[in-house]
C-alpha cells in the first residue's frame, strides 16, 4: 500500500496538476473579485518569492558541485583556477557571515573584485564593436543597408556633436525613434505577447514539460 | 465579480484559448495549417551543400541559453535547427561540428544529432566528437567557437538560439573565416548584428517556427495557426480602431477599456 | 590591380590597430574634457519635473535591477537621481529584485550627501527580493507580508518609514534602474497595469528602442537614456558628475564607429564593384 | 593601511588583466574571469540566504505557520541530489513554474496585447499616429507564419520587414552608445586611482 501511493506521487502527472492548479489560481485571481481567492494567491506568491530564493541557493551549490568535481579529477589547466575560484568564495562568506552582507570587508570585495571585473569584462565588447563595424558589418542587402543608414543616424544622434554634423540631425533622429521604431518594436511586442501567452496556455495545459527535468 | 477593466483581457484570453483548443484537436486529426516559406531554414541546405563541395566543417552552436530561464524556448529552437542540420551533413556527407555553452545542454545536442543521423538513414556515420562543450562561462564559450572557426577553415556558419554581448563576436569571425552564414535570434538586441553580418537571418519570433517549418510537428503547427489568429485579430481590431477614431466614433477604445 | 589591393588590404587590417586608435579617442577627451553641449530630451525633463513637483512626504522607489557589468551606466543615473530625491522632503525606497541591485544601491547611496535625513526614518534598503516577476508582483501588493528585515537586518516594522510604505498605491513614482527590457516588462504587467504605477525606467542606452513603445502608450511615465539621460539629469540638477564626464568620450568614440562602419563599407562596395566589372 | 586605495589597486590591475584579452587569450585574463565568479557565487549565496531570512523565517516567528510549507518544499529543491527522490524536487519547479508563468501570461494579454493595441488606436490621428498604425499592422504581417508572403500581403509584409529594420537599427545606435559608455567607464576609473596614487585627486 506504502510503496503504490508513493508511486503514484512520483508520477509527472503530479507536478503536472500543481503547475496547472497553481496557474489557473493566478490567472483567475486577475481577473475575479473573490476575497479567497485574492488571499490564497497573494500567499502563493510569497511562496513563489520563497522558493525563489532556494533555487538561487540550488544554483550556487550545483556550480560548487562542478568545480569540486574539476578540483577531485585535477582536470589539466583547469583545476587550479577552481581552487581559486572556491577560496574567494568561501572567503566571501565568511567575511559576510562576520560582519553582515552590508559590512565593509564584503563591500571591499564587491566593489574591488566584482564589480571592476564584471564591468571590465563586459567593456571588452566595445573593442569588438569598433573591429566589427569595420571589418564586418556590411551593406550587403537593402534590408541590411536602410539598417546601417539608420545605426549611422542615431549614433549621430546620441553624440553630442551630432548636431555639428547636420543640424536636422537630433530632430530627424527623434522622429525615427518616437515613430517608425515606436510602430515596428510595437508589432514585435504584440507578437511576443501572443507568443508567451500560446506557450504559457501550453505549459498550464501540461503539454510543455521540458521544465520538469 | 469581474474586476473592471480586465475584462476585454480576459475576452482576448478566452478566444485564444479556445481558437487554440479547436485548432489542437483538428490537428489532431491531421488536418494542420499550412506555413509560408522562409528563406532562412532553406537557406541551410545551400549552405551544407557548399561545405561539402569544398570539403570543409559545418559549424553549428544552439546559443548561449541552458533551459534553466525565460530563454530555453529559444534553446530548444535551435536545437531543432541542429536535428535538421544534422540531417543534411548525413546525406551531403559534411562535417559538422556543434558547440554548445551550458553542460546541461551537451546530452540533450548528442541526442538530437544522433537522431538526425538516424533520419537520414546513417547512423554508422555519426560521432560523438561532433559535439564540443567548450564552457559555461560567456567568453571562454566564445573564444572557443571562434577558436574552431578559424582552425578548422569552417565552410558553414549556422547559429540560432539566444545570443547575448558575443552576437557580433560570433558573426565577425565567421565571417573573417569566409564562411556562408545562417543566424537566427529572438533577442530583440541583437538581430541588427546577424542582419548585418550574416548571409540570411532568422528574425525573432521566426525562429520558433524551426519545428513546424522543419519538421511539420502538428501541435507546434496548431500553436503557429493560433498565434496567426491573434495576429488577425490584433490587426482587425487596429484597422478598425483607426476607421472609428477617425470617424469620431470612441466604442472600441471603450470596449477595450473594459 | 595595385588599386584592389589597397582596398582589401584596408578591408583586412589587423584589430588590434582598430583597438589601439579606440583606447587613443577614449583617453583624450578623459584628460582634457571638451565640453561639448547636451542638449535636454523631452523624457529626461519630464522626470525632473515629476520630482520637482512631488508632494512632500511622497514615497518615492528606487529600484535597482541592474548588474556590475551595467553599473557604468545604471551608477551615474542612480546617483544623480538619488541625490536630487535626497534633496526634496520625500521618502525613498531602494530595493532591488536583481541579485545585485542592493548591493550597488547600498554602494550609491553611501556616496552621495544625506542632509537631514536620517536611516529608517526617511529612507531604507530592503534588499534583494527573490522570484523575478512573481517578487515584484508580491511586492506591489503587499510589502509588509512580503519583507521582514530589511538589507542590514533590522525588521522593518521597527522603520518608521515603512508606515507610510505599504504596497503600490502608496508609490508616488517607482524608478527601476536597469539594464534589462524585460525588467521594465515585468513592471508594465505587474505595476502599471493593475495600480497604474507611474514606472520611470533609467535604462542602459541599448534598451531604450524597445522601451519607447511602452511610453508613447502612457504604460512607462518616463525614461532616462543611458549615462546620457544620467547627463542630462545632472545638468537639470546643476550637479555635474559621471554622465556628463563620460559624455566627451562618448562622443569621440561613436564617430569613431560610424567612421569604422563607413570606411568598411566603402572598401567593401569598392571591392565589389571592381569584381563585377571584372566579370564583364 | 589605505584599503580604499588598495581597493582601487586590485580593481585596476584585474581591469587589465582583463584587457590583456585582446591581445592575445591567456592565463591572467582566466585569472580575473575566475575571481570575479568566485566573489559573485559568494555573494549569491549570502544574497539567498538573507532573503530567505527576510521573506520566510520572519514571517514564521511571527506566527504565520502556513509559511512552513514552502519552506519544505524548498528543501524538497535538494533531493535532485538523491537518486531515489529525484522525482521530489519537481514539485517546488511546479509550484514556481505555474505561477510565473500565469503571472506573466495574464499580464501579457492585459498590457501588451490589449494595452498596445488600446494605444495604437485610441492616439489622435495625425500623419505620425496614422504612420505608427500602418507600420504596426504591417509588422505584424511580417510575422505571420500560415498566409504566404504573395500578392498585396507580400508587399506589406515586405514595408513590415523594412520597419523591422529601422527598429533594428535604432537598437544598433544605441547599443554602440552603451558599449562605449560601458568601456568610458573603465577608463574613467583607471584615471581616478591614477590620480589618487600621483596625489592629483
Amino acid at each position: 500500500m506504502e510503496v503504490t501511493s508513493m508511486s503514484v506521487l512520483k508520477r509527472r502527472e503530479v507536478a503536472v496538476f500543481m503547475t496547472a492548479l497553481a496557474g489557473i489560481a493566478v490567472i483567475a485571481d486577475y481577473f475575479l473579485k473573490v476575497p479567497i481567492l485574492n488571499t490564497a494567491v497573494a500567499d502563493l506568491l510569497r511562496w513563489g518569492v520563497i522558493l525563489a530564493s532556494f533555487m538561487l541557493i540550488w544554483g550556487t551549490i550545483s556550480m560548487i558541485r562542478i568545480h569540486a568535481d574539476v578540483i577531485r579529477k585535477k582536470t589539466p589547466n583547469q583545476w587550479y583556477y577552481s581552487v581559486w575560484l572556491v577560496f574567494l568564495m568561501v572567503v566571501f562568506v565568511a567575511v559576510s557571515l562576520i560582519q553582515g552582507l552590508a559590512g565593509p570587508s564584503s563591500r571591499w570585495m564587491y566593489d574591488s573584485i566584482y564589480v571592476a571585473s564584471s564591468s571590465t569584462y563586459y567593456s571588452i565588447l566595445g573593442f569588438y564593436m569598433i573591429s566589427a563595424s569595420y571589418r564586418a558589418i556590411r551593406a550587403r542587402s537593402g534590408e541590411a543597408t536602410l539598417l546601417l543608414v539608420i545605426a549611422v543616424i542615431i549614433m549621430l544622434m546620441n553624440a553630442p556633436i551630432g548636431a555639428a554634423v547636420w543640424e536636422g540631425i537630433p530632430a530627424l533622429g527623434k522622429w525615427i525613434v518616437d515613430v517608425p521604431n515606436t510602430a515596428a518594436s510595437r508589432g514585435y511586442i504584440i507578437g511576443l505577447a501572443i507568443g508567451a501567452v500560446i506557450l504559457g496556455v501550453r505549459t498550464l495545459a501540461g503539454r510543455e514539460r521540458g521544465y520538469l527535468g | 465579480m469581474l474586476v473592471s477593466g480586465r475584462i476585454a483581457a480576459l475576452g482576448a484570453l478566452v478566444i485564444v484559448i479556445v481558437v487554440y483548443a479547436w485548432l489542437l484537436n483538428r490537428a489532431s486529426k491531421g488536418k494542420v495549417p499550412r506555413i509560408r516559406k522562409m528563406a532562412g531554414f532553406d537557406a541551410i541546405e545551400e549552405a551544407v551543400g557548399r561545405a561539402t563541395e569544398m570539403g570543409k566543417p559545418v559549424f553549428f552552436t544552439p546559443g548561449i541559453s541552458g533551459f534553466d530561464h525565460a530563454d530555453s524556448p529559444q534553446t530548444i529552437a535551435g536545437l531543432t535547427v541542429l536535428r535538421h542540420v544534422a540531417k543534411l551533413t548525413a546525406r551531403y556527407k559534411a562535417r559538422l561540428i556543434a558547440a554548445v555553452s551550458k553542460a546541461t545542454v551537451l546530452p540533450v545536442a548528442e541526442e538530437t544529432v544522433r537522431q538526425g543521423y538516424l533520419e537520414a538513414g546513417r547512423p554508422e556515420a555519426y560521432e560523438p566528437g561532433m559535439l564540443r562543450y567548450l564552457s559555461d562561462e560567456q567568453f571562454a564559450w566564445a573564444g572557443g567557437c571562434i577558436g574552431i572557426m578559424h582552425r578548422e577553415g569552417i565552410a558553414t556558419n549556422i547559429m540560432v538560439g539566444n545570443f547575448m554581448g558575443e552576437s557580433l563576436l560570433l558573426a565577425e569571425a565567421g565571417y573573417q573565416a569566409g564562411a556562408i552564414q545562417v543566424a537566427g535570434t529572438a533577442n530583440r538586441s541583437q538581430i541588427g548584428f546577424f542582419v548585418t553580418v550574416a548571409d540570411y537571418c532568422l528574425i525573432g519570433e521566426e525562429i520558433f517556427a524551426a519545428g513546424a517549418y522543419l519538421f511539420q510537428d502538428p501541435v507546434q503547427l496548431a500553436g503557429l495557426g493560433a498565434q496567426d489568429v491573434a495576429k488577425w485579430i490584433a490587426i482587425g481590431a487596429v484597422a478598425l480602431g483607426i476607421i472609428l477614431n477617425v470617424l469620431g466614433i470612441p466604442v472600441l477604445v471603450n470596449l477595450l477599456k473594459m | 590591380m595595385a588599386g584592389e589591393d589597397a582596398w582589401t588590404k584596408l578591408g583586412r587590417i589587423d584589430p588590434r590597430i582598430l583597438y589601439a586608435l579606440l583606447i587613443i579617442v577614449l583617453i583624450i577627451p578623459i584628460i582634457t574634457p571638451v565640453g561639448l553641449p547636451i542638449p535636454i530630451t523631452d523624457q529626461t525633463r519630464k522626470t525632473y519635473e515629476a520630482v520637482e513637483k512631488l508632494p512632500p512626504g511622497s514615497v518615492v522607489v528606487c529600484s535597482m535591477d541592474t548588474s556590475g557589468a551595467a553599473w557604468g551606466e545604471n551608477g551615474p543615473q542612480a546617483v544623480v537621481v538619488l541625490k536630487h530625491l535626497f534633496q526634496k522632503p520625500l521618502k525613498i525606497v531602494v530595493v532591488g529584485f536583481e541579485t545585485d541591485g542592493p548591493m550597488l544601491g547600498q554602494q550609491a547611496l553611501l556616496q552621495i550627501p544625506k542632509g537631514e535625513k536620517k536611516y529608517g526614518e526617511d529612507y531604507v534598503n530592503l534588499g534583494f527580493i527573490a522570484g523575478g516577476e512573481t517578487a515584484r508582483a508580491a511586492f506591489g501588493r503587499d510589502i509588509h507580508k512580503l519583507v521582514s528585515r530589511d538589507f542590514l537586518g533590522n525588521p522593518i516594522d521597527k522603520l518608521p518609514i515603512m508606515e507610510k510604505v505599504r504596497n503600490a498605491e502608496d508609490f508616488a513614482l517607482f524608478f527601476t534602474f536597469t539594464s534589462l527590457i524585460s525588467a521594465v516588462e515585468m513592471y508594465v504587467r505587474q505595476l502599471h497595469a493593475p495600480y497604474k504605477t507611474k514606472v520611470v525606467a533609467a535604462i542602459i542606452g541599448l534598451g531604450v528602442p524597445s522601451i519607447v513603445p511602452y511610453y508613447n502608450a502612457g504604460q512607462v511615465f518616463s525614461i532616462l537614456s543611458g549615462s546620457l539621460g544620467a547627463a542630462e539629469y545632472e545638468l537639470l540638477t546643476k550637479m555635474p558628475g559621471e554622465g556628463v564626464r563620460l559624455s566627451d568620450a562618448l562622443s569621440l568614440s561613436t564617430l569613431l564607429v560610424v567612421a569604422c562602419v563607413v570606411v568598411g563599407n566603402v572598401a567593401f562596395l569598392a571591392v565589389k564593384k571592381k569584381r563585377k566589372e571584372e566579370k564583364r | 593601511m589605505d584599503f580604499a586605495l588598495l581597493g582601487s589597486f586590485v580593481a585596476v590591475v584585474l581591469t587589465l588583466l582583463i584587457y590583456s584579452f585582446l591581445y592575445k587569450e591567456n592565463r591572467f585574463y582566466r585569472f580575473a574571469e575566475y575571481s570575479f565568479i568566485g566573489v559573485a557565487s559568494g555573494y549569491w549565496l549570502m544574497v539567498a540566504i538573507n532573503n530567505l531570512q527576510s521573506v520566510a523565517w520572519g514571517p514564521i516567528i511571527k506566527g504565520n505557520y502556513l509559511y512552513v510549507i514552502p519552506l519544505i518544499l524548498g528543501v524538497a529543491l535538494f533531493a535532485r541530489l538523491s537518486k531515489g527522490y529525484s522525482w521530489l524536487a519537481r514539485w517546488p519547479v511546479a509550484v514556481v513554474v505555474g505561477t510565473g508563468t500565469a503571472l506573466a501570461l495574464r499580464g501579457f494579454v492585459d498590457a501588451m496585447f490589449i494595452g498596445q493595441i488600446r494605444a495604437t488606436i485610441a492616439a489622435p490621428m495625425n500623419f505620425d499616429n496614422l504612420l505608427i498604425a500602418v507600420i504596426t499592422v504591417c509588422s505584424l504581417f511580417f510575422f505571420m507564419f500560415t498566409v504566404e508572403h504573395k500578392g498585396p500581403i507580400g508587399i506589406v509584409a515586405k514595408i513590415g520587414r523594412y520597419g523591422l529594420m529601422v527598429y533594428f537599427g535604432v537598437l544598433f545606435g544605441n547599443h554602440v552608445m552603451t558599449r562605449m559608455a560601458l568601456l568610458t567607464s573603465r577608463f574613467i576609473e583607471i584615471q581616478k586611482f591614477l590620480l589618487k596614487v600621483l596625489g592629483l585627486a
